[in-house]
């Protein structure tokens, strides 16, 4: 893969995130008790031996530097090659909004120029897999194309993957077209929104896009492209969980209980990478009583868990109830607290004797920091 | 220009030889600890939480997991450019190979290394112990007394005296008298083997104990007394709080334990003084509906199905169903199958627990440690 | 799941007597060259370029301004936080100490380090020569051939083939012989002492080397013999391009004086292959309205007011107003004071050269070694 | 000066810089070299002691961020303390051009809230100096003041320093007030724009600036409560060198070319630290003739160079005269090209044969890329 550069596109839809995404981009969400989305793509990269990687973020770019930093959990801090970030530029003689990330690729495209790579692989952060690129990038070199995109054929019963993109094959199984998924099937191709492009390809379709001034997006520049080019298709065949709804978010968290899907998540093609915290192990008190959860590092539990998600350093005393819950780091749960289908964010405190009750398909949220007390009580 | 500088020199060459098997493969200093830990964690961790950067490690038995361990520092941010943690084995020069004959020959072996660091004081501690200790007051007691020499103190049971480097002090903790193992001490402040030396001083008293044949160049047997002699100025700084030599497998299985007492002293918790140690990348641990988890420390990526009650799990242990695990200490890779119980014991590094196998027993209090091939009663 | 890994493992333990009093106090990779580097630069350079991060650096004799220069290798880019560069010193175990016999049994006593990396190839080099070669680009020859061993080797003067290993091939660059410093020669290509062989194979004949008392363990003499009795297929890599090994002084003046040719070679201004050394941040150089610079390379620090040609600067130099300077190479923190003339000579780390001295003679071919207390000719 | 947190300010003047920091801050103007103006300052602060700093951008965030990084060259890239940048936000819900400072230290209060230094060492980047922040600091505790001023004693015969901050006694020596010096004496009290801060007065000081809203400045907001506080000032006796215009841009340069001005401000109170390019040294060729210049590492040079200061990675042909002009880094300058009185910024081109001539008082400026070309040829 050392012929291949990465980019990693956050120009996400975050709006359909709530709460979640008001101070923090999707891919910096907090995920799977240790983890944030973007640790996914970026470890599937590094896993698969690529070691140059760009990433363009939107405008929230303070949580992606703090988490990013240098690359050195990813083995990315290096002299040559390593990890890029390309934030957007604000010129404040002429102040507009600019809409899509085209214009971001377009400014920093001596990165991609310059790069020694003759082909690029583009992902967005949203789609939660564990994937060796290794074999779809063998597939996308052999068949000659000039454009690959990895997908997965999903069944999807409860409309959860609305709004993602489909792809359709011919009757000879080749590809023909990409739309928007607004659930007339159950069973669909799912593009998982990463794509190999030849290098030379790539600058055509930037290059075209700009001077016609037909696309925001970059992904919108490619899809005006595909008739002029050979494109390639690779199935993936593991788990995908869309971060692209609360309500995704939440059920993929819940995912992670199942052991198969634990297994394929975090150790199929290598482990997942993150910001080390440095931990200690997880202690659990005399009237601990856990089921079913996922338990990170740093906490101290002597109350009953079960069916939850809990991230490092959470406080959960006794007398608490918690079930079908994620609890994000640094959390203080005080004692009898009843929780059931709500998500905490970083740091919130809940008194004690609170309860709080959402429902499977709308959590409550508590946002980050938030301070919780029974009213009529300081 | 800088406040004046101290370096910390680690003695790492313990080969620990009543741990059994748990030094076969590693030096004491590497033996793991508290669940996520080696012993030479927590001095390295209380140098960088003191601000020491330059820290040198004198290595000779078994260095290989030590030096794997250590790396280049960054886990305990002594990943420096200049200064930094550094590994010293033994050398050879024109005269051939030497090994350090003592505690004092292994600085004197490296003279040049410390003078390059050009110290105003030299901290010599040991890698064999468990505590928290903030080394910059010991250091603002050693610049308060004006002293040439500080050794940090601990009262120690009066029953236990003949078994540590007793010291008598007078009113103002000045060092009157040094006694090596006394049978019927008058003093129960016992050496902790930690030093602050002005180095110039130290540094003549090294190479005059170099030349001297009969010496057998140890700190406390040798350079302490002959400075004694001298009529230095000695000091005695008084630590309290944790501290523990786990010297035998009995009191390694104790010091374990003592984490999971409420009465636990060493809060490895607080997020001023984190202990830091080589992170694995490992996803948090799974607690499933079949499990019973009372009392118990675990690491990141076990999977627990069975009974845990005042156990101090390492990291990637599976427990499987309807096996017990009661006070006893799990190192890493451990697998207790299916019925299996295990009591009072330390398991040693990727053992297989084979169903039905019963270790130790609820109504002993003897200590077993098991590997692959042994159990040793202790 | 990453391409077939190779790591390297640099012999650098030679004492390199001929030097004389440039080895007095280093080892011979550590010694100064080119006007910024020390010898070593140029392999670790090579590996860091090549994508090899995973280093383990053989070290015996005198490692200690080696062991300084190396630091955690962040000048190479190799302070990775798993793998990178790695010092490997003789060390104790429960037979107590051993130092490396040769240069096979070095690699056999880190046979563990190597299995923990778990690499499908093992490049061996040496720290002793000056070259720039894509050790990548003999992987792909190794791999293409199928070998079992590669050796990279090099055209040499049919009147020096008795300084060398000499190897005979066929059409297809299979090596047919092995001659060890013939006298009379058939072929002129000579081993770099550099091979690349999977591990699994050469991890057994290390075994093997072993056990055989009469062995001297060595690659050249020992296991590379072996192989070919054994009928394994070993190949020979040609190398062209600049290749020194400066075991003379005669010969390491010459290396730096190429570097001031026309017909130099070794391009040190590559940015795609850049050299990396230990950074030591000083400001630029100075040549005063006096000074006459022709032909010179010049490194930081240096204070210049008297004549230079031809010659080498280290860092931190001052030469004098009035002083000359020419076909020489002067090391770090020299001083010439004025009026003084060096012709032809190796000046030493921090010799003051003082007024009015002279060293050599613009008409005499000797080349002076010039120390703070001894002058030798080579 | 463990108990001080530094803070620089990037909140600086940019208009009077032209085409000098069109992209950049003047932080980030290269100078003397090899170096970037905030070099000075972060090295100082380094140097000083201080291990935890605190970096405030303006708009300009790109070459910030490629500048500093994770602050490795200053030995700031820790866990804790270290290197900490600020960039504006941008809320784009309700879009508007903040102006000043001020409100960019209100969002980020947290960060010296929860730091345990108790002073803080508050500074702008573009004055230059090699100081040692203890003495000042010293003075300041001794002097029980709740804000300490460093200034410099100035004779400005040509009005070089308009605008900069004048300090004014009263007839016993006790600050008596701040202003703006209008070039009314020649000789002055020049403030130098650091500043320490009791945290307890900094608090106050911002926050009755943000509720009574008349400060957009902290400056400003300093200076409309100096009558409540006690205010000392302190003597800086090096060399200063205000970075606020192009012409003093150009002086500051020229003025190193002095060997006690070099003196001072590379090497009186430590080594200025900047992020390491790996350049080889500089080679000059068989037609170079080099006078009175100041040259960084990594030039090829054949031409003739006069009073001149060239930066890294320099290009210069032969037949070319360079005289009083600076050449930013890799600059490429071809045969027969007459320079005087011109800065190049970074990766100019000059093609053959072309003539530049500026004025001390107003040097030619060729911009960032820029290839200049005789008219008419390609």
């Amino acid at each position: 893969m050392k012929n291949c550069l990465g980019i990693i596109n956050m120009s996400e839809n975050d709006s359909t995130m709530g709460a979640l995404t008001q101070n923090r981009p999707t891919a910096m969400l907090p995920i799977a008790g240790r983890y944030r989305v973007i640790d996914f793509v970026l470890s599937n990269m590094v896993n698969s031996g690529i070691t140059g990687i760009g990433v363009f973020t939107g405008n929230k770019v303070r949580s992606v530097m703090d988490h990013l930093g240098s690359g050195q959990p990813w083995d990315l801090d290096r002299k040559l090659n390593g990890l890029f970030v390309f934030t957007p530029t604000y010129d404040y003689h002429s102040i507009h909004r600019k809409i899509g990330d085209l214009e971001l690729f377009f400014e920093n495209n001596s990165f991609v120029k310059y790069a020694k790579q003759d082909y690029l692989l583009f992902s967005k952060s949203y789609m939660l897999a564990n994937i060796d690129y290794n074999e779809a990038f063998k597939a996308f070199l052999e068949s000659g194309a000039d454009i690959s995109i990895v997908y997965k054929k999903v069944k999807d019963k409860s409309n959860a993957f609305l709004g993602c993109d489909k792809i359709h094959f011919d009757d000879d199984g080749v590809f023909e077209s990409i739309g928007t998924n607004l659930g007339m099937d159950i069973e669909f191709n799912m593009s998982m929104e990463m794509y190999f492009i030849k290098k030379s390809v790539y600058f055509e379709i930037l290059y075209d896009a700009v001077e016609k001034g037909n696309a925001n997006y970059l992904k919108q520049a490619i899809f005006n492209n595909l008739d002029k080019y050979k494109v390639h298709t690779h199935e993936f065949k593991g788990h995908v969980f869309p971060i692209n709804t609360i309500k995704n978010y939440f059920n993929a968290n819940m995912g992670i209980l199942k052991s198969d899907i634990e297994k394929d998540l975090f150790f199929s093609n290598g482990h997942i990478l993150t910001k080390v915290k440095d931990e200690p192990s997880t202690y659990y008190k005399q009237n601990a009583k856990v089921k079913n959860s996922f338990v990170a590092n740093g906490c101290i539990i002597d109350g009953y868990v079960e069916n939850s998600i809990i991230f490092r350093g959470v406080k959960i005393d006794k007398g608490c109830i918690i079930r079908n819950s994620i609890v994000m780091q640094k959390s203080d749960i005080q004692e009898n607290v009843h929780l059931n289908y709500v998500i905490l964010d970083k740091r919130a405190k809940v008194s004690k004797g609170v309860t709080l009750i959402g429902d499977p398909s709308s959590p409550y949220i508590a946002s980050k920091k938030a301070t919780i007390t029974r009213e009529g009580e300081q | 220009m800088k406040e004046g500088k101290m370096i910390a020199m680690l003695l790492a060459g313990g080969q620990g030889s009543r741990l059994k098997l748990l030094t076969k493969d590693v030096a004491k200093p590497a033996v793991p600890f508290g669940g996520k830990y080696r012993i030479i964690d927590f001095p390295l961790s209380n140098c960088s939480n003191s601000n020491i950067f330059d820290v040198g490690i004198l290595t000779q038995y078994k260095p290989y997991q030590l030096n794997s361990h250590i790396g280049i520092g960054s886990s305990w941010d002594l990943d420096r450019p200049n200064g930094g943690v550094r590994v010293l084995p033994p050398y050879t020069n024109e005269q051939g190979g030497r090994w350090y004959k003592g505690t004092a020959n292994a600085i004197y072996e490296n003279l040049s290394f410390i003078d390059e660091l050009d110290p105003e004081f030299v901290l010599i501690l040991s890698g064999d112990h468990i505590y928290k200790m903030d080394y910059s007051v010991m250091l603002d007691f050693h610049l308060e007394k004006n002293a040439d020499v500080t050794v940090s103190v601990i009262e120690v049971p009066w029953e236990e005296t003949n078994r540590f480097g007793i010291l008598k002090i007078d009113a103002d903790q000045l060092i009157t008298e040094f006694l090596e193992k006394p049978k019927n001490a008058t003093s129960n402040l016992a050496s902790m083997g930690i030093y602050i030396f002005n180095w110039k001083s130290l540094r003549d008293y090294l190479i005059a104990d170099e030349k001297n044949p009969d010496s057998e160049n140890d700190f406390g047997k040798n350079i302490i007394p002959n400075m004694t002699v001298d009529g230095k100025k000695m000091y005695a700084y008084k630590f309290q709080g944790y501290w523990k030599d786990v010297g035998t497998i009995k009191s390694y299985w104790e010091a374990n334990m003592d984490l999971l007492s409420d009465e636990n002293t060493l809060d490895l918790y607080d997020r001023t003084w984190k202990i830091y140690s080589k992170n694995k990348h490992l996803p948090p641990h799974y607690i499933s509906a079949d499990a019973h988890v009372k009392n118990s420390m675990i690491n990141e990526g076990c999977v627990i199905n069975g009974t845990l009650e005042n156990a101090m799990l390492f990291n990637e242990i599976h427990i499987e169903k309807n096996a017990v695990v009661k006070n006893s200490v799990i190192l890493s890779g451990v697998v207790v199958e299916e019925g299996a119980s295990v009591y009072n014991a330390v398991i040693m590094e990727n053992v297989v627990v084979e169903s039905g196998t019963k270790i130790g027993s609820p109504d002993s209090e003897e200590v077993y440690l098991v590997s692959s091939t042994n159990i040793i009663k202790s």
